[in-house]
Formats: structure tokens, C-alpha cells, sequence
């Protein structure tokens, strides 16, 4: 089991043909990832390695069963390419580009919504069910299974966490990289209840930042809804408050989303947040015992 | 982005939002002028900041020559931290009652919010939330009539009173989709007489959108080096401690600089080099770190899709070029990390396994 | 039983104090409809005669359970009173106003179909369980309890057939106008369905007329899933292509719609369409037999 | 409202989809000049009816005196039944293909379709199914890139052809949606060279939002007696027959001219009253019919919300005023009917209970 995609994934890329999509796709081919089909506009009835390439998420939904969709686009024309993954009624969406516009953000979250498509970003390094499917551009080698469910905010950090406990021996079901905008189509919340009915994810760990409220929900939807152990890590102890540090969601504004006001939160359910990063192995080993 | 309140108020005018009679001067001359043709007078300094009331930012008079000396001292001078560049000279309000509007978007529900008051005028923190309405706009359909409607009702107006409200928050609304704001508030919405003004004016652009609204006049908040590192397609954000820090991603670079707080350092800089570190790219991000007149500099890789002896490659060719009169802490572990610390060792550098070790001995340096 | 609307039926009127709406609401609590609330903005606290007036939709579904609401207000205004009964929950929404632009009425339908909400009209008369709830304007006295399920297209000819149907002692389960504008809530494939599973109805009257296709749809739609004997009116037969007889939807386009197509499909699946409505009885009878 | 293609050209230009170059003439001297300007040029009679061609309504000439000639015999005359108060002139296209494009009402999915095929220029219900691509627009998101680009891939386009049919597709759709249109449609939309151009225009405004388009040219469809009846709120239709036709509902008017089809009469009109038939409106309405010189009259009113009595009041005050000269027949069932019939009997006139038995009469009265 995992949460969201399995190996049974039939996974497309839309923009296959550029540099990026071409890329990862290969990477992700090699993880195990069953990439059947590609879209670039125009390049129709080409290939790629072996995956076919068609004009429309449309034309490759008439000819391939799809699962999920990969967005690599640039960010002014990642709203279109989405509506479009929606309209054609792909359910699972990975949205990596950063710097979309935060009103795109929100028609797309509320059409995804209306049409019951699950979209992880944007601004996201994607998701991957370890040794199964892997949509994304994580770096293959970190994602080995095991039995910790992983939530995250941010891409590298999730990489050095995931990669500190994968030394550690500990493989994960699924890694879910929520993005870093202010907008996403899915929040901590969303997550948490998928790990809690998966029978392999033994433990969850979330990766937050400040800005935002999304671990403070996290922590009262622990409360009542969580029987999991959860094991935590914030970044943005040290940053000052009205400064956006590189995410755009990761901005203390007015008072709201402070490092201490989520620590204690988190902390207030049970949840350990851990000081630095490479103490998150630890934790976790204690809450599996 | 975020504007000045004469340039939110130039928006509001566009959009059909009332607005005190009054413009902006940038010599004492247009201040005089101004308060010569509109008499009692508001003059408000115009800085990206708050309470300016209390810093002597505001002044209310009704003689030019008064308008003229209050301008000539504030134009040019530091207020808050900021420098005056422009002020805002506007007929007074006879103010009966003050509200507060205000469109932001909600993380959670992922639409509009509006949240209104007729507790206006103070910071809006502290209105108290049995006076503060929230309404969540549903996206698809936008402000209609009903919804604003619905938001005076549980605001508690009435009367003509209430209709105009009802007309701001449409027009505010569609301002606030039409020029992708993040933020529109008005703090506070007055009722004088019969009619009700924006007597203030907050605005902030979605920064990212900014390439559709090439009409709107652009505004600077960024630091030399910010604006350097955003030419460069880094992230970067001044800070005010000692160790500059170049990371890969934004969340590791937060955490970075967690890292080194929690050793007793400080960080000089934000630096996100993102995924791709090329050498041009690298020796720019030196650069702006340097400027900083750093005493240590830690670069924390986690090599992915980043490539570790590209990164070394990097670093070492720009070290090769000029002296780097700092110690350099590097952390490299990822992709092609053999290969990338041999060549680190070949210019004299021995690269660390973890965050920590790095971090720590990054601020052992910074503090000799 | 009885379909959508039933003894139980809390029902608001939208512009209630105007004068058709305070007229009207009087003739359906005469009737029995349980009216329990009004609106009109600014007038809220007031009441007409025994039932409060409030503010807005969603105050009233504050105070009050809500199931259905009908819509007294100019067509210009139809869109967002019918939006904010939507927005607010409401489950059926009856659209009496005529003239409400055509595009007005394509977002309405769209929004009612992502929020669940079934729409009755616009330009309809509205609809009625007979003796348990009525939401509409039709006279009161020929809406007698029986076993016949009533779908229209047109009201006044609705009560002409329904008239003579009582005259000749067949009462009505549930008799619902469609409307007849263009662009309408339901159709009568949507309602074919509700009859046939509805144990009171034993048989169907549609009451039809030219323009558009739903005639055919409803055609093809009882072939394959509507065993209940159905009986047919349509309006028409004498007009010429390209007038439109009153009813924005009554019009013959590019040869679509006409009358002789739509007997002919519900002939073809047994259905006998009367050539007077004077008929309409008789044939009904011979059916129930 | 149908617009006329020039009027509908103007809009597309408005729109940004490319047009011939060229503009209507009111007079042969405009004509003349426009050629002149243009050169190669085709010269269309504007009127509300295709086949223009086939009844000489279009001419190609470079000559301007020829075109002057033909404007001239044009202007003023009477085309396929209707008079001709405009033409159009403008630049003759090259044509190599000829592609149809259209966006209408779907009223099962309650959505806007575009119908597209490269089989243009014919009539469209002559273009076989397989060319023709049906494409569904969902209506909260409208023509978005990716709709546009999936309707041309359909259309089997590709290269630049397929680009600017997109952008057309976008254009035709904000306008579509912009003027509340019930139909645009370009057939043919035609390839000359490297342009795409829109070469006629068919474009139906909906009658019930014309409120909110002040702004577009008018055209005025209805005959006099149906715009006096607009006037009165009354649905009125000229037709052919000599009966004439009162009844409240646009569906029992219907059913009530299929009667009197049924028995072998024929209706002069259709006439609505709906459901508020006061005096005066009754006496206008009696005034409409009355124009059309029939044999007969039927008024047929099932009362509901309508109240016999007052009908019966109306027509009775109208009868006493001015002397009907041909025969009434009344049918009159419903709230109130026992006064209705009443009041009737008083002015002379039985009541019908049924309206076969009605028509049947009135049928009868207008045969001798």
C-alpha cells in the first residue's frame, strides 16, 4: 500500500519534449515509475525513449489509460496546462513551477476541486510511493521503503530528512512535498488521515516552515484524528518576521505563523519537533518502538 | 509588490472606490499648491509602514505655507527606517464613523476572504473578533450583490450606508482580481456625512504576476543585493549576522540558517541557489555574499538533481580566479559527492558530511 | 410519495413582499405549502402575515430549516437571487421570472449543478405535489391527489390538461414545469427517471411543444428505461419555422424541433400523442387500464 | 436581435478577429468610393437571409462604376422578400480554404458549443457528421488555450493555420460571451495565404439582454403590430390566416392555433396575452387583431391567476365602447367563470367551455 499513487500508476508528462520533462522523465522511468505518455503541442506521434507523445492531455486520455499528470511548463502557462490535466480528467496532478500566480493557484484549486482532481503543489518537488511510483524530481536514491509516512513544505529539506533516516535505515511509504506556495492544492491536513488509513505507514513526519497556519491545523487535526505517532521538523526558527525566505508561503505576516507558535502547537498534541533536522531519525526510532 | 497609498488610492479612483479629494506631491511647491486649491488639509509621508502618525509622519493644516515647510522637512528625511519620497496631500474628512474592508486570500479554503469591520481605524490585531466578519467569497462566482449584501447585514448596516459599502466591496473586489492582488485593504473606510471614503489605502501585487500588469507603476523594496540575486534568479534576502550561506532550495537554507542560530552564529544572508549552480551563477552568489563583509561562509549542498562536482567544479574555478579572503565551510553530500570532494580537496578544501558539523564550524570561525 | 418537493417541504419565497410574491405566497400556504420564511433586503424583522421576513438567504437558513425556495424578483435580478439560494444551500429552486438573458441563466445552471441544487424554470409556473406542497403559481383548485406524474414544458396549457384530467376525476402525483426558455433546470429526461421511480405515479403525462430536442431525448430516454405508460400533448403543430411563439424555446431552427419529428420519435416508442387536448384524458384512461 | 454581416463584422473587428478590409455603403456613391479606395472588391446586399448570391444580391467587380451601378439597382429593392438598406463592400479575398467556426447554446448540457469543421462555406446542415467537430466548452472556465487548441487538433489543423484559429476560437468566445450572443458564426471562415479571415457573419444577440447592450446598433425584426404588441408586454406574432387569436399563455395560444388547424381554419396571429388582462390591454390587443382584418375572433382564457370576471369585464367595457364587426367567440373557464359568463351574457355573448368546441365555431364563422 501507499497513499495517493501505487505501482499501478499510469503516469503522463505533459511537456515531455523540453530539456526538464525529458529529464525526469527518464529519471523517473528508472525509479520504476510507469510513465505511458507525453503531450507537447504540436509534437504529436513523436517518442521519447519509448513513450509516445501526443498533441492534447485529451488525445493521450483516448489512448492510454491515465492516472496522474506531471506539469513541466513554464509558470504563465502552468494555469492552462492544469485546467487542462483537470478537464480531461486526470486525477492525481503534480504541479512543479514555482512563481505561478497566486489567483491561477486559486482557479485551479477550486476547479480541481469542483472535477475531484487531487493536485500536490505548486512549487513542489512531487510525490513518491518509495520503490513504486515516483512523480517528481527527487533524486532517486533517498526514496527506499519503509515505514515512515513523510509531509513536507520544502524540497531539499525533505531530501536531507528523508536522506538522514534512509542512513539511518528507515524507508518511508510515501513522501508527499505539499510545495511552498501560499496556495497548494493540498495541506497537512489533507494528508495526515491518507497515512493514517495506510496499513504499511507506521509513523508520520511533517515538514513544515514558518508563514501560514497549516501546522497549527495539522496540530488540532492530530488531536482528534491521529492515533499514528508524529515526529516534526520547522524551518525558519531564525527568520525574521515580513521576510519572505525564498517560499513564498514561508513569510511571518501580521503576528500569524511563527516558528514558537507552531512548535508549541505541535507540541501541545504529543508531537516532538525536533531542533535540527538530523535529530529527526532519532525520533522517529523512538516513536516506532 | 506592495504600493504606496497614493498609488492604492490612484488604483481605487480607477476602480470607482470613493476617495478624498487630494494628490500626491513629490517638492514642497505641489504641497503648497495643493492645499492652496482643496484648503483643510491632510499631508501624509508616504512609506511602505504604519504608524506613521506617531513617528510625526502626518500633519493636518489648512495653510499652504504650513503644507510647504511640513513637505520640505519630510521630503528627503527617514522616517520609520524609510526614506520620504513622496507625500500624500488630501482634503481632511469631517470623520463620523470608521470601518475597516479588507480582500486577502485564505490559505485553507483557497479563495478570497473578505474580512470587514466597523471597528475601524486602529490596527486592525486588535479589533476584537466579535466585531471582526469574515467571508469566505466563493471563487467561481466572485463578489456577486448577495455576498455583499450578506457581508453588510452581519456587519450591522444599513440604510444607504450599507449600498455603498455593498459598491465598495465589489469594486474592491474586482480590483482585487483584475490586478492580482494579494491584499486590498482599507483602514479606515470612513462615513462623512453621507458618504463613505477610503481614507487609506493598502495594496499588495502578487509578485509573480507582476509580468501581466506591466501598466502599474513598480515599486523597489528590495535591498541592492536582492535585486542583484533576483536578476540572477536566486533567492536572496538580507540579514544581519556574520556568516554568509549559500544553500540548494529554500527550505534547506531556512533550516541552514536555524542551524547556525542554534550554534550561537548568525546568518549574514539568505541565499537559495536553487537547483541549477552553474560557475557564472556560483561566483555571482559569492559575490553578493562577499559584499556583505562576511566572516565565515557556509555552502550547504544536498546534491539531487544538483550535481555535487558541479558544484565543486563551480567553486573551485571561482576560487581559482580571485582569493576569497574568508574561511569557506562546504557541506556536499548528494549525487557525484566523491568526485566533488576530491575536487574541493584539490583547492584546499575539505568538504563536511553533515548540516550541523558544518554549521558549527562555520560559527567557530565567524567568532575569532 | 411524490417527487422533489412533499408534505414536509420548508419553503422560503424570495421577494416575498413584493406584490406577486405576497400574493402568491398566501395562495400556496392556502393550498398547504408550509412557507416558513421570506426575504427581502432591508426589510428583514417584518412579516407577512404570520411568516418573517428576513434580510438575506442565508440569515434565513440561520433561523429556519430550508429545503426549497422560489424566486419572485425582475429578471434582471433573477441571477442573483438565484445565486445567493444556491450559494446558501437551498435544494430546489423554483425560477418563475421570464426574460432572464440566456447566459444568466447558463451560469445559474452551472452553479446549481456544482453545488447540487435542482432548478425548476426560469418561465415556468413551478411545480406541485398535489394536495401536499405546491411552489408556484398555478390556481390552486385543479391540482387534486391521483396516480398520473405531470412533466410540461408550458403552464397555462398545463392547466388546461391537468383541468380536464380532474374534470374527468384523474388527480396528479407530482405535476413539474419545466419551463420555457431555452436553458432550463431540468428536462424531461431528468424527470422521467423521478416518475418511474415514484410507486403513486402509474402513468405519465408530458405536455411538450416545438423547438429544441428534449422531446427526442425523452423519446430515446423511455425506450430504454421508463416502463410506466406515457401519454403525450405537444404544442405547435400550426406554427411557422423560424417565429418564436412566446416561448424563448418554442422556435423551429434549421429544421430542428419540429412537430412532426417529435411525434413521430414518441410514437416510435409507443407513446400515443394526443391531437387535442381535450384527449388527453381518454387516453390516459386507456392507459391506466 | 440578428445583426446584419457588416454590423457583425464590425463587432469581430472589435474583437480582434481579422476581417476583410471594406465597409458598409448606404448610398452608390459610398459604394464607388470604397471600391475605388480597395480595388478588387465584393459588393453583398445586407439582409437578414442567406442565398444572397443565388438572388443576385452579390456582385465582384475592381470597377467602381460598376460597382456604383450595381449599389444603385441594389439600394432600395427588394431582395429574397426583404428590402435592401445597405451592402457591403470590401476586398475580395483569395480563397483556398473554406473553414466554418460557430458557438452556440447547448441546451442539454446547458453550456456554450462550438461546432468547427474544414467543410465551410456550404450550409452548414449539408457538412457530413464526420466533419464536424462538436466540441463542449465547460462554461465556469471557458475557451481557455487548451479548449482551443484541442478543438483545431480535431479540425486535423497544424502550423500557423492552426495558431490564429485558436486565437479566433478565443476572440469568437469573449465576444460571444461578452455580448450575450445565442449564435456567432463565421461560415466561411477562409485561409488566403498566410491569414485566416472571418469572410461573412451571422450573429444573433438574445432579445432579453439587449437591456445590458446599450450600446449595440439596433436592429429592428418585428413588424409594426409586433412592436406595439412588445410595447404592451403582449407576445405577438403576425401569421397568415384570418382568425384571430387571443389566449393567455404562450402555450395554450399555441395549442389554441393548433386547434383551429385541426378543423380546418387558419390563425391570423398569435397573440400572448399572459396573465394580467386588464381593460386597456385587452382593448389594445382587440386593436392589434382587428388590424389583421380577420373573419373571426377567438378568445380563449383559462383562468388561473387570471380571473374570468375581470377578462370578461375588460371585453365587455371594450365591446360598448366601439362595435366589434366580426363575430367573438369566447371560451372562458376557470376563477370566477359563473360572473365571467355573467357579464358576457350582458354584452351578448355565450361562453364556451371547452377550446375544441370554440375553435370549432370560430372556425365556422370564418368560412362564411
Amino acid at each position: 500500500m501507499a497513499i495517493y499513487i501505487n505501482e499501478n500508476t499510469n503516469v503522463l508528462v505533459q511537456g515531455i519534449t523540453g530539456n526538464q520533462g525529458t529529464f525526469h522523465t527518464r529519471q523517473m522511468v528508472k525509479y520504476g515509475t510507469k510513465v505511458v505518455a507525453g503531450t507537447s503541442p504540436g509534437k504529436g506521434g513523436q517518442k521519447v525513449d519509448d513513450i509516445p507523445v501526443f498533441n492534447s492531455v485529451a488525445e493521450a486520455m483516448q489512448n492510454t489509460q491515465i492516472d496522474a499528470s506531471i506539469l513541466f511548463v513554464p509558470a504563465a502557462f502552468a494555469k492552462d496546462g492544469a485546467f487542462e490535466a483537470i478537464n480531461a480528467g486526470v486525477k492525481v496532478l503534480v504541479m512543479l513551477p514555482e512563481h505561478i500566480p497566486v489567483h491561477d493557484a486559486m482557479a485551479i484549486m477550486n476547479y480541481a476541486r469542483a472535477k475531484g482532481t487531487t493536485i500536490i503543489g505548486p512549487n513542489t518537488f512531487g510525490l513518491v510511493s518509495s520503490g513504486k511510483c515516483k512523480i517528481g524530481i527527487m533524486p532517486n536514491q533517498y526514496f527506499i521503503p519503509g515505514p515512515v509516512g513523510v509531509v513536507a513544505r520544502s524540497g531539499t529539506l525533505s531530501y536531507e530528512i528523508v536522506g538522514s533516516m534512509a542512513n539511518a535505515g528507515l524507508g518511508t511509504t510515501t513522501v508527499v512535498g505539499l510545495g511552498g506556495d501560499r496556495v497548494v492544492g493540498l495541506n497537512f491536513i489533507d494528508v495526515l488521515p491518507e497515512f493514517e488509513k495506510d496499513p504499511e505507514t507506521k509513523a508520520i513526519v511533517l515538514v513544515g516552515e514558518i508563514g501560514g497556519t497549516a501546522e497549527e491545523e495539522a496540530a488540532a487535526y492530530i488531536k482528534e484524528k491521529i492515533s499514528k505517532p508524529v515526529v516534526a521538523y520547522l524551518a525558519g526558527k531564525s527568520a525574521p518576521p515580513g521576510k519572505r525566505m525564498g517560499h513564498a508561503g514561508a513569510i511571518i505576516e501580521r503576528g500569524m505563523g511563527t516558528f514558537e507558535g507552531k512548535v508549541k502547537a505541535l507540541n501541545a498534541v504529543g508531537v516532538e519537533v525536533a531542533s535540527l533536522s538530523f535529530e529527526v531519525p532519532e525520533l522517529v526510532k523512538k516513536v516506532l518502538k | 509588490m506592495k504600493m504606496y497609498e497614493y498609488m492604492g488610492k490612484e488604483q481605487f479612483a480607477k476602480f470607482g472606490i470613493p476617495v478624498p479629494k487630494g494628490r500626491v506631491a513629490k517638492t514642497s511647491e505641489e504641497a503648497y499648491q495643493i492645499t492652496a486649491e482643496i484648503g483643510d488639509s491632510v499631508i501624509k509621508s508616504q512609506i511602505l509602514s504604519g504608524k506613521r502618525g506617531k513617528a510625526g509622519g502626518i500633519k493636518f493644516t489648512a495653510d499652504p505655507n504650513e503644507a510647504k515647510e511640513f513637505a520640505a522637512n519630510l521630503l528627503g528625511s527617514e522616517l520609520r527606517g524609510l526614506i520620504v519620497d513622496a507625500i500624500l496631500v488630501e482634503q481632511k474628512l469631517k470623520i463620523e464613523k470608521e470601518y475597516y474592508l479588507a480582500i486577502t486570500i485564505d490559505r485553507g479554503t483557497k479563495c478570497p476572504v473578505v474580512l470587514a469591520s466597523t471597528k475601524g481605524g486602529m490596527d486592525i490585531e486588535d479589533v476584537p473578533e466579535e466585531y471582526m466578519v469574515k467571508y469566505h467569497v466563493d471563487y467561481g462566482i466572485g463578489m456577486m450583490a448577495f455576498a455583499a449584501r450578506e457581508i453588510t447585514r452581519r456587519m450591522g448596516l444599513g440604510g444607504g450606508e450599507a449600498k455603498q459599502v455593498q459598491a465598495i466591496l465589489q469594486k474592491l473586489y474586482n480590483m482585487f482580481t483584475t490586478l492580482d492582488a494579494e491584499l486590498v485593504e482599507i483602514n479606515p473606510l470612513v462615513v462623512s456625512g453621507d458618504a463613505v471614503i477610503a481614507a487609506d489605502a493598502k495594496v499588495t501585487i502578487d509578485d509573480d504576476a507582476l509580468f501581466r500588469h506591466k501598466d502599474l507603476p513598480y515599486v523597489e523594496e528590495r535591498s541592492e543585493s536582492e535585486k542583484k540575486a533576483h536578476e540572477l534568479g536566486l533567492a536572496y534576502v538580507d540579514l544581519d549576522g556574520n556568516i554568509g550561506v549559500m544553500a540548494n532550495g529554500a527550505g534547506i537554507t531556512m533550516a541552514t540558517l536555524d542551524t547556525i542560530q542554534n550554534y550561537g552564529g548568525a546568518a549574514a544572508n539568505f541565499l537559495d541557489a536553487g537547483g541549477g549552480a552553474g560557475e557564472e551563477a556560483t561566483a555571482k552568489a559569492l559575490e553578493l555574499i562577499m559584499a556583505k563583509d562576511p566572516k565565515a561562509i557556509l555552502i550547504n549542498i544536498f546534491g539531487g538533481i544538483t550535481r555535487c562536482d558541479d558544484v565543486a567544479n563551480a567553486f573551485a574555478s571561482v576560487k581559482k580566479k580571485a582569493e576569497i579572503p574568508v574561511p569557506v565551510v562546504i557541506r556536499l553530500v548528494g549525487t557525484n559527492q566523491e568526485r566533488g570532494r576530491e575536487i574541493l580537496q584539490e583547492v584546499g578544501i575539505e568538504a563536511y558530511d553533515t548540516m550541523h558539523e558544518a554549521a558549527q564550524k562555520a560559527v567557530e570561525f565567524a567568532k575569532n
